[in-house]
C-alpha cells in the first residue's frame, strides 16, 4: 500500500485542479488521511475505484463527524500606546500587555470514508470531506453512485448529523422516522423533553420525569 | 365372543334402538351414529393435538409439553379452555357474516366426509352407491370456507393464504381423483364398502390390499401426497406458511373461531387419511389373515393414527415448497403420473395373473418417475453442488 | 431429484426422534423448576456489598465491616450509571484499621443494572462482587428493584460460598495488602516508640487496636 | 474470473436495483411486511408492493430498535461502552468486543499478550461456528420445517453458550476482551471442556448435512433464487459469508492478518452461484473451517498472562488521533471508527455494522421474486436488528 503522499500525487497528476490536504493523525495508528475538496469528489472517488493501481473498489464505512463552533482562546502580546504619569508628566509609553483573544473557529460537518481494495487486497484508503458550516451550507456530494454501499450510511448521516448528500437517489431518514425533527448525533443536540421517561427511583431521570410531568399536567390544565 | 367385540358398537346401538318403537328407529339409529362420530372425532383430535406436540418435541430433542396433567396428556383441555375464554376478536371492516361463517362451513363439510367411510365391519353410517363421489364433493366444499375466511377478513396476509388455497386444492383435488379412479377402476364400484369387501380376502394369509400391486403403490403414493396437499400439510403448507403469511386465510381469527378452524384442519386430515385406508390399505380389514381376530374397527382406527403419524413426521422433517413449485409440482408431475397410473391399471387389468404384468407395470411407473425427477433436475440445474476454496 | 434426500431428512429425523428416549446427550432440556443446574462460578447476575465479618448470622455485623470506603469511583464508571452512593459525613476504622468514609446510602437499580461487572473491576478496594441469584421477580417495579445498603450487603462467606476460586485469590490479596499495612503501622509505632524514647509523647497504643479488628 | 474488475464503459447506475414491470393490470398490493411479522426478527419493517406475488417495490425500513448507540458510547468512557457493543449483534457477543478492543488497541498502540491472542481466536471462532450454526437454524426455519433444524443448531449453540458462561460469566452478554487482553484467564478445565465440544461438533454439521443439505426441496427454494453478483456484491460494500458466496475472496482474517490468524491454516469456502443455497453451504463449510482453526489453537495455546501488565483499566485516556480496526465478525466486516481528542470518552464512536451494509441488497435480490422467496432471502443475509439499529 502507498503512502497518503503518494496516493495525493497519483490523484493530483489523473485530476487536474484537485484540492487535496493531508490530514496527519497524530496517533499510534497511523492512518492518515486526505481532505476532499467536494467539487472534485466525484472524479476523484471514480479515478480511486477505477484506477488499476488503487482499485479501490469497497467503500468500507461511511461516518460522520461533527466539529461544533470551537471558541479559541489566545494569548497574544500586544504592544500599545498608554499615557501614564511620569514624575507627575503625562508621557505615552510604550508598553507590552499580554492580551486574550478570543476568537470563533466556524464548526463544520465532516464526513469520513474508509476505502479497501478487494481485488488487491490493500487499505484503508481515508477521504474526507467537510461541509462549509454546521447550519444551512452542509451539502455535500454523495458518493453512492461510485460505492453502492454508501447508500444507507450516507442516508444515516443525514439522518444524524443532517448532512445533505447531492445525487443522492433516496435520501431519507434511516433510523429516526420521517417526522423527526432534529440531528441527535450532533454535539449540541439537546433531548427533546417530549417522550414518556422510564422513572427511575432516583437520578435525574426521575426529577426529569416529575418535571415534564407537571408541564404536562399544567399545559393540559391551561386548555 | 371375537364376533361380538367386532360388531359391538352396532350391537349397542341395536340393542338401545329396542327401547324405541319401529317408526323412530331410522332417524334415531342416524343420530346416534352422527352423535358418536361428532364425538369421537374431536377425541381423536384432542389426542392427536398431544401426539403431534410431543412427537415433534421429540423429533426435535425436546420434551414436549408435559405440565398439564401426568406427561401432559391434559395439555388439550386446557388449549380448549383457553381458546373459549379468548376474546373473539372481529376485525373492524371485516365481512362480520362471512367471518362468522367461515369456520362453521369447514367444519360441517369436514364432518360430512365421514357419511360414507366404512369404520368397520357394518360400521357405516350410509352405504352409498357412489359414495367416493359424495366424499369428493363433501371435500371439495371445504375450499369455500377457506375462500370465505380468507376474503372476509379484509387483511393482506389472509387474502393471500385464501388465494394460495384455493390454487392449491382445486390442483390437487384433480390428482386426489384421478390417484383413486384406478381403485375404482380395479374394485368396479363407487361405493367405499364394495371396495373394503374387495380387499378383504387373503391368499396364503396375506390380503389382498391395492397398495400391494405396483399401480396401487404409486396411487397410493400420489394419494398421499395429493392428500397432505388437500389438507394443507407440512410440505404442502403454503396456505398458512407463518413465516411468509403470518397464519395464511386465518389470520384475523381468534378464540373459539381459530379452535374451530383448527378442529376442522385435523377432523379432515382424518377423514382423508380414512379414505387412503379405505382405497389402497383395505379400510377395516387386518393385514395379515391370522390377525383377523382383533375387531374390524380397530384395524380402522390404527391405520388412521399409522396415517397421522406420518403427517407428524413429515410435518417436523420437510420444509416447505414455493407457490409456483407447488402448482408446477401439480400439473407436471403428479397429473401426468396419475394418467399413466391410470393405464397401469388398465394393462394389469387385461394382461392376466403372471409374473410378467409385476414386472412390465412396474417398470413403466418406475420408469417414468426417474425420468421425470431426472428431467425435471437437469432443466432447472438443480443438484448437489461442489465448492471450491482459497488458500 | 428422485426424493432420495428427502428420505434421508426422514430418516434423519426419526432417528433424532428414537435417540431422544435413548440419550439423555441429545435432550438438552432442564426442566426449570424442579431440575436445576447448580450455578456457574464465573456467573454474575448483579452485584453485591462484601463485608466483612466474625458473626455472619448477626444481623448488625453488616454495617461495621462493609469494605466500601464510598470513593465512588463504580458510580462514575457503571455505564448505565445504576449506582448511587453518599458518602458519610464522618469515619470509621476499615479493615486495616485506617480511618475510611464509608457509604451513608449506596443504592443499585437493578432495573437498570445490565450485569456488565465493571463496577467489580475498577473497584479499588475488592468491596463489590457479583451475585449468582437471578431469581429476582418482584410485582413492585420501582421500589423492590432498588436495592439498598442492607439488602447489598452480603458476607464473604457468601462470598467465598458463589465464587470460592475467587475470593481465595481475593482473600489472599487482602492478607497480603494488610500484612504491609501492619508492617507500616508497625514501623510506625517502632518509630513512635523510638520518639517516645527520647521524649514522653502518647503511647502509639491506637493503631495496634485498630490491628486486631478483623 | 477476477470479480472485481468494473467495466467504466459502463453505465453509471448499473449498481442500482432493476426495475420490474407488473403483467397484468390492475392495482399493486402494497403489503407493510413487518414490524410484527413472525419472519421480520420483530423489529423490522420491508414494504412491499405485489403483483400477485411477484414483488415489483421493496423499502427496508430501519429504526425500530435504535438506541443510539453511538451517541451513548460518546458520553460514557471507553471501558463503559464494552459492555454496550455486547449488544449490538447480540448473538456473537465476544466478536464485537473483540473488533472493538481491536480498534481501541490500535487508538493507542497497545499490545496484547499472545494467550489473550490465542483466548481471542478460540472465542472467536467458537462464536463463529454458534452464529452460522443458528443462522442456518433459523434459513430453515423460514422455509418452514416446524423449526426442527433451528432446534438442532440451538442443541448445538446451546453446548458452546455454556462454555462462554463458565468462562466469562454470561451466555451472550460476555463482557470478555479488554484493551491489551482478555479478562480473566481461561483454566485448563475450561480448555478441556471446549476440546470436548469441538470434538462434537464435526457430528452436528455431517447430521444437519444430512437432514437438510440434499433434500429436494431445499434445493428447489434455494437454488438459483437471490442470486447475487460479484461485482455488485463488492460495490454495495457486502462482506462475510455472502459475500464469499458469491464468490468472491475476501475474507480480513486472510487480508489483515489480525491477531495471530497467520498462524493458523484454513481454507475460505467460495461459492460460485451466488444464490441461497451458497450462501447455506459457505456457512457451513465455515463452520468446518472453524473446527480447523480451533483444534490447532487449542493446541497451541500458550502459557502466559492474559493481560498486557502496562494496559490501564482505570483512568484510560488515549492521546489524540484516530483509529479505524475492523475483524471478520461472523456476519462481515465489523468496524469500528474512533476518533479521540484525548479526553476520557470516545470524541466520535463509530460502528460499521456489517448486518446493515449487507442489507443494501436485499432490494436488488429481493425484486421480481416470490413473497416467499423474500422471507428466504431475508433469512439468507443473516442480520440482527441490533446490530443494524444499533
Amino acid at each position: 500500500m502507498k503512502t497518503v503522499e503518494e496516493i495525493k500525487t497519483a490523484i493530483e497528476a489523473a485530476v487536474p485542479g484537485v484540492g487535496l490536504t493531508i490530514i496527519p493523525n497524530p496517533g499510534p495508528s497511523g492512518q492518515h488521511s486526505l481532505l476532499l475538496a467536494p467539487e472534485h469528489a466525484a472524479s476523484v472517488a471514480k479515478f480511486l475505484r477505477d484506477d488499476a493501481e488503487f482499485t479501490l473498489d469497497f467503500l468500507s464505512n461511511v461516518s460522520g463527524v461533527d466539529w461544533p463552533d470551537k471558541e479559541i482562546a489566545e494569548k497574544v502580546k500586544v504592544t500599545r500606546q498608554v499615557t501614564k504619569t511620569v514624575d507627575g508628566e503625562e508621557q505615552s509609553v510604550e508598553e507590552t500587555v499580554e492580551e486574550v483573544r478570543k476568537h470563533v473557529q466556524p464548526g463544520f460537518l465532516e464526513v469520513v470514508y474508509h476505502l479497501y481494495s478487494v481485488a488487491k487486497k490493500h487499505g484503508p484508503v481515508t477521504l474526507r470531506m467537510r461541509t462549509i458550516n454546521r447550519s444551512d451550507q452542509v451539502e455535500l456530494p454523495s458518493l453512492t453512485p461510485i460505492w453502492r454501499s454508501a447508500e444507507f450510511q450516507e442516508r444515516e448521516i443525514f439522518d444524524l448529523y443532517g448532512v445533505v448528500f447531492v445525487g443522492h437517489p433516496d435520501l431519507r431518514r434511516l433510523l429516526m422516522w420521517d417526522g423527526f425533527k432534529d440531528h441527535p448525533m450532533r454535539r449540541d443536540y439537546v433531548e427533546p423533553d417530549d417522550y414518556e421517561y422510564e422513572p427511575t427511583p432516583h437520578d435525574s431521570v426521575l426529577l426529569k420525569a416529575k418535571a415534564h410531568q407537571a408541564a404536562v399536567a399544567g399545559r393540559e390544565s391551561a386548555q | 365372543m371375537i364376533q361380538t367385540l367386532d360388531q359391538i358398537f352396532v350391537l349397542l346401538k341395536h340393542w338401545l334402538l329396542n327401547f324405541l318403537p319401529a317408526a323412530w328407529q331410522p332417524a334415531v339409529g342416524v343420530v346416534l351414529s352422527v352423535v358418536c362420530i361428532i364425538g369421537v372425532f374431536p377425541a381423536l383430535f384432542a389426542f392427536t393435538t398431544v401426539l403431534e406436540r410431543k412427537g415433534i418435541g421429540r423429533i426435535q430433542n425436546r420434551l414436549g409439553p408435559n405440565r398439564v396433567g401426568p406427561f401432559g396428556i391434559l395439555q388439550p383441555i386446557a388449549d380448549g379452555i383457553k381458546s373459549l375464554t379468548k376474546e373473539d376478536i372481529v376485525p373492524l371492516k371485516a365481512d362480520a357474516a362471512v367471518h362468522f361463517l367461515a369456520p362453521i362451513v369447514l367444519v360441517v363439510a369436514v364432518f360430512m366426509g365421514f357419511a360414507v367411510l366404512p369404520m368397520g365391519r357394518n360400521m357405516v353410517l350410509v352405504d352409498m352407491d357412489a359414495g367416493l363421489l359424495f366424499y369428493f364433493a363433501m371435500g371439495a366444499s371445504t375450499e369455500v370456507s377457506v375462500f370465505m375466511a380468507g376474503w372476509s377478513s379484509r387483511n393482506k396476509y389472509s387474502l393471500l393464504g385464501a388465494m394460495r388455497a384455493v390454487a392449491q386444492m382445486i390442483s390437487y383435488e384433480v390428482a386426489l381423483l384421478l390417484s383413486s379412479v384406478v381403485v375404482v377402476m380395479m374394485s368396479g364400484s363407487l361405493s367405499l364398502v364394495k371396495i373394503v369387501a374387495a380387499q378383504n380376502q387373503y391368499s396364503w394369509g396375506l390380503p389382498h390390499w391395492y397398495i400391494f400391486t405396483p399401480w396401487g403403490f404409486a396411487g397410493a403414493l400420489m394419494f398421499g401426497i395429493a392428500a397432505t396437499a388437500e389438507t394443507n400439510r407440512s410440505p404442502f403448507d403454503l396456505p398458512e406458511g407463518e413465516s411468509e403469511l403470518v397464519a395464511g386465510y386465518f389470520t384475523e381469527y381468534s378464540g373459539f373461531k381459530f379452535a374451530l378452524f383448527f378442529l376442522g384442519e385435523y377432523v379432515a386430515m382424518f377423514s382423508i387419511a380414512g379414505l387412503g385406508a379405505t382405497l389402497f390399505l383395505g379400510g377395516w380389514s387386518a393385514p395379515l389373515a391370522a390377525l383377523q381376530f382383533i375387531p374390524s374397527w380397530m384395524w380402522f382406527f390404527g391405520k388412521l393414527m399409522v396415517a397421522m403419524c406420518v403427517f407428524i413426521w413429515m410435518r417436523g422433517t420437510l420444509p416447505r415448497l414455493r407457490q409456483d413449485q407447488l402448482m408446477n409440482f401439480a400439473w407436471k408431475f403428479v397429473l401426468p403420473m396419475c394418467l399413466l397410473n391410470l393405464f397401469v391399471a388398465g394393462l394389469w387389468r387385461f394382461m392376466g395373473d403372471g409374473l410378467l404384468r409385476w414386472v412390465i407395470c412396474s417398470a413403466i411407473l418406475i420408469l417414468a418417475y426417474v425420468g421425470m425427477g431426472w428431467g425435471e433436475m437437469k432443466r432447472k440445474h438443480l443438484g448437489p453442488r461442489t465448492y471450491r476454496y482459497a488458500e | 431429484m428422485l426424493g432420495e434426500g428427502i428420505l434421508k431428512g426422514l430418516a434423519e429425523t426419526a432417528k433424532n426422534f428414537a435417540g431422544s428416549f435413548v440419550s439423555a446427550e441429545r435432550m438438552i432440556t432442564v426442566q426449570y423448576p424442579e431440575e436445576r443446574i447448580a450455578p456457574m462460578e464465573a456467573a454474575r447476575v448483579f452485584p453485591f456489598l462484601v463485608y466483612d465479618s466474625k458473626h455472619p448470622e448477626d444481623s448488625l455485623d453488616w454495617e461495621a465491616g462493609m469494605r466500601c470506603v464510598a470513593c465512588q469511583i463504580c458510580e462514575k464508571e457503571c455505564p448505565p450509571k445504576c449506582i448511587y452512593i453518599e458518602k458519610s459525613k464522618d469515619k470509621k476504622p476499615d479493615f486495616v484499621g485506617k480511618m475510611q468514609i464509608y457509604p451513608a446510602r449506596f443504592d443499585i437499580d437493578i432495573s437498570v443494572c445490565m450485569s456488565c461487572q465493571i463496577c467489580v473491576e475498577v473497584c479499588p478496594f475488592e468491596a463489590i462482587k457479583m451475585d449468582t441469584q437471578f431469581e429476582l421477580a418482584t410485582d413492585d417495579r420501582f421500589g423492590a428493584l432498588l436495592l439498598d445498603r442492607k439488602e447489598l450487603a452480603k458476607s464473604n462467606e457468601y462470598y467465598h460460598h458463589i465464587h470460592p476460586t475467587e475470593a481465595a485469590e481475593v482473600d489472599a490479596r487482602l492478607a497480603a495488602e494488610k500484612a504491609k499495612a501492619n508492617a507500616k503501622v508497625k514501623a510506625a509505632a517502632d518509630a513512635a516508640v523510638a520518639k517516645a524514647a527520647t521524649q514522653p509523647a502518647v503511647p502509639a497504643a491506637k493503631p495496634a487496636e485498630g490491628n486486631k479488628q478483623e | 474470473m477476477t470479480p472485481s474488475t468494473i467495466d467504466p464503459e459502463r453505465l453509471e447506475g448499473w449498481n442500482r436495483p432493476p426495475i420490474i414491470e407488473p403483467d397484468g393490470e390492475g392495482d399493486l398490493l402494497e403489503v407493510a411486511m413487518g414490524p410484527h411479522h413472525p419472519s421480520t426478527h420483530g423489529v423490522f419493517r420491508m414494504d412491499l408492493a405485489l403483483d400477485g406475488e411477484r414483488v415489483i417495490r421493496l423499502k427496508p425500513v430501519f429504526g425500530y430498535l435504535h438506541r443510539n448507540h453511538e451517541k451513548i458510547a460518546e458520553t460514557v468512557s471507553y471501558l463503559a461502552t464494552m459492555p454496550y457493543t455486547d449488544r449490538l449483534d447480540y448473538i456473537c457477543s465476544l466478536t464485537n468486543n473483540w473488533a472493538y478492543a481491536l480498534a481501541v488497541e490500535k487508538l493507542v498502540g497497545q499490545e496484547v499478550p499472545e494467550r489473550a491472542e490465542y483466548l481471542r481466536v478460540i472465542l472467536g471462532e467458537l462464536t463463529r461456528a454458534q452464529n452460522h450454526a443458528s443462522s442456518i437454524g433459523f434459513l430453515l426455519q423460514e422455509m418452514g420445517a416446524s423449526g426442527t433444524p433451528l432446534m438442532y443448531a440451538f442443541r448445538e449453540r446451546e453446548k458452546i453458550l455454556d462454555l462462554f458462561e463458565s468462562l466469562t460469566g454470561s451466555r451472550m452478554m460476555c463482557n470478555y476482551m479488554r484493551f491489551g487482553g482478555c479478562r480473566v484467564d481461561a483454566s485448563p478445565v475450561w480448555l478441556d471442556a471446549v476440546r470436548k465440544v469441538v470434538a462434537g461438533l464435526p457430528a452436528f454439521v455431517d447430521e444437519f448435512e444430512r437432514f437438510l443439505s440434499g433434500s429436494e426441496i431445499v434445493m428447489a427454494r434455494c437454488q438459483g433464487v437471490g442470486i447475487l453478483k460479484p461485482e455488485l456484491a463488492i460495490n454495495a460494500g457486502v462482506t462475510g459469508p455472502m459475500l464469499r458466496a458469491s464468490g468472491v475472496n475476501y475474507d480480513i482474517r486472510k487480508v489483515d492478518h489480525y491477531g495471530i490468524y497467520d498462524r493458523f491454516k484454513f481454507r475460505v469456502p467460495l461459492g460460485d452461484h451466488g444464490d441461497i443455497y451458497d450462501r447455506y453451504m459457505v456457512r457451513i463449510l465455515e463452520i468446518r473451517e472453524s473446527i480447523g482453526i480451533l483444534e490447532q489453537a487449542l493446541k497451541g495455546i500458550p502459557g502466559g498472562p492474559v493481560m498486557d501488565p502496562k494496559a490501564k483499566i482505570r483512568n484510560f485516556r488515549p492521546k489524540p488521533g484516530e483509529a479505524y480496526g475492523r475483524i471478520e465478525a461472523p456476519k462481515g466486516e465489523l468496524g469500528f471508527y474512533l476518533i479521540s481528542d484525548g479526553g476520557p470518552n470516545p470524541y466520535r464512536y463509530r460502528v460499521r455494522p456489517p448486518s446493515l451494509i449487507n442489507l443494501t441488497v436485499l432490494e436488488d435480490m429481493c425484486l421480481g421474486s416470490n413473497v416467499a422467496d423474500v422471507v428466504l432471502i431475508f433469512g439468507s443475509v443473516d442480520i440482527v436488528l441490533g446490530e443494524v439499529d444499533r
